[in-house]
């Protein structure tokens, strides 16, 4: 796209509401992701509560700390090596 | 939204209205895996036995409450790394 | 789309379509939800059979018509609290 | 399919080509995930042993039926659950 | 398609592009369910090593061989008794 | 691509660009969930402790070599297969 798109200087509309949605869903799709593994660490699986403890709730809200600097220092890893290495060749 | 013309816009919006049902309907399904495998776990009849329906309805309303409570912190979080990130 | 709609009052095609779509892929859904759950609960992972036993048809069975309750009973709970609550905000 | 021109018929037939197209492979891509996952075990050789090939060959027939038998079962509620809902 | 089909003896463009990106889809979910599967079979879940050992990356390159020899089986048989059975229905 | 026009093969191009992204969105995914679940664990801090992010620098590390490797195998595997199609 960069090679031969010197004929075109302008994104199309089409590519730049392709560029909003993948922005959106990376980040839905990390939302999605943090519910699924923090309810996996914290909440008990027996449900003989309806209602969140407080352990539970102390839990989620540390878990959901360590997920986006997780998140963060896997990206910046795989950004380092992967560009060294040829990842997801 | 800035550098979208009106049409532009109008088509995002109708992508993200879908994005946004199709967003619900993973999270729904996710909890209904999670509630059904949790809490349904006897086949000696073909209906919900009253345990069963106890468990399923207090499995919703604490999934539920873990979704508002991620969605706070994730939202937090967001900010707080956006704001980061202008910074540099 | 009700509160803005009024200067077109017919749903487009690709409105009518995207309805009958998606009406569709939600009982899809449903019904690869329910493969997948009702095999875990009744059939025997050894695979020492290649047939199903009698007592593994009857599971099926039985898991399907709780399956079908469950999806409703959560579908409705949903909606009475997830009103309330706003649900998926 | 009422209020449907020829055209949106058509339109929708081919969308919904597509998502049978998708859904089988999920479908197989499910079954291939549980057999291989139950069946193959033994990593002393690059092969499939004999145990491992009729293990996986009974895995296929037994989901094939459960899917069988289960979409019966599936096709007999929802067509109840309708009935139900119209009654109201 | 094939009954109906006399009238357009030419595949359209869209019906071309959709059966390559057909084909290079199931190459590309292969590859991610090869991975997946391997990864839990062969790989120490403990991270006390960043690097693979020698029987992990054995044990990843057997497993690959199996897993296409195993697709390739189910495949087969799928059809063989799919086609017999009404598969999918 | 034998048999496509430029139009279709430039079409065709932008969707597996789209495809890519959604693949290597699918890997990363994965990749996160598998090292997130097993090395951390510890939830009396908001902060990753240094054995956490030990844990997770060793499981991206090989990760992405156990990716590298499998992605050669399933090259070579593929190349074969389709030869030995050719030849029937």
């Amino acid at each position: 796209m960069s090679l031969f798109g010197f004929g075109r200087p302008q994104p199309t509309s089409a590519e730049k509401i392709a560029a909003v949605e993948n922005e959106l869903r990376v980040v839905a799709e990390m939302h999605s992701r943090m519910i699924k593994l923090c309810t996996l660490k914290c909440v008990d699986k027996t449900y003989r509560e309806g209602e969140l403890s407080k352990g539970e709730s102390v839990c989620l809200d540390r878990c959901a700390a360590k997920f986006f600097e997780a998140h963060q220092t896997i990206s910046e890893q795989l950004q380092r090596e992967g560009a060294a290495r040829g990842f997801g060749a | 939204m800035e550098g979208l013309t009106a049409a532009e816009s109008r088509e995002l919006e109708q992508r993200l209205q879908k994005r946004q049902v199709k967003e619900f309907m993973t999270v729904f399904g996710n909890l209904v895996d999670n509630c059904f495998a949790a809490c349904v776990d006897d086949f000696t009849s073909r209906a919900l036995s009253g345990r069963e329906t106890g468990c399923l309805s207090r499995c919703v309303t604490k999934s539920m409450a873990t979704q508002t409570r991620l969605g706070e912190r994730f939202a937090e979080l967001n900010a707080a790394m956006t704001a980061e990130m202008q910074k540099r």
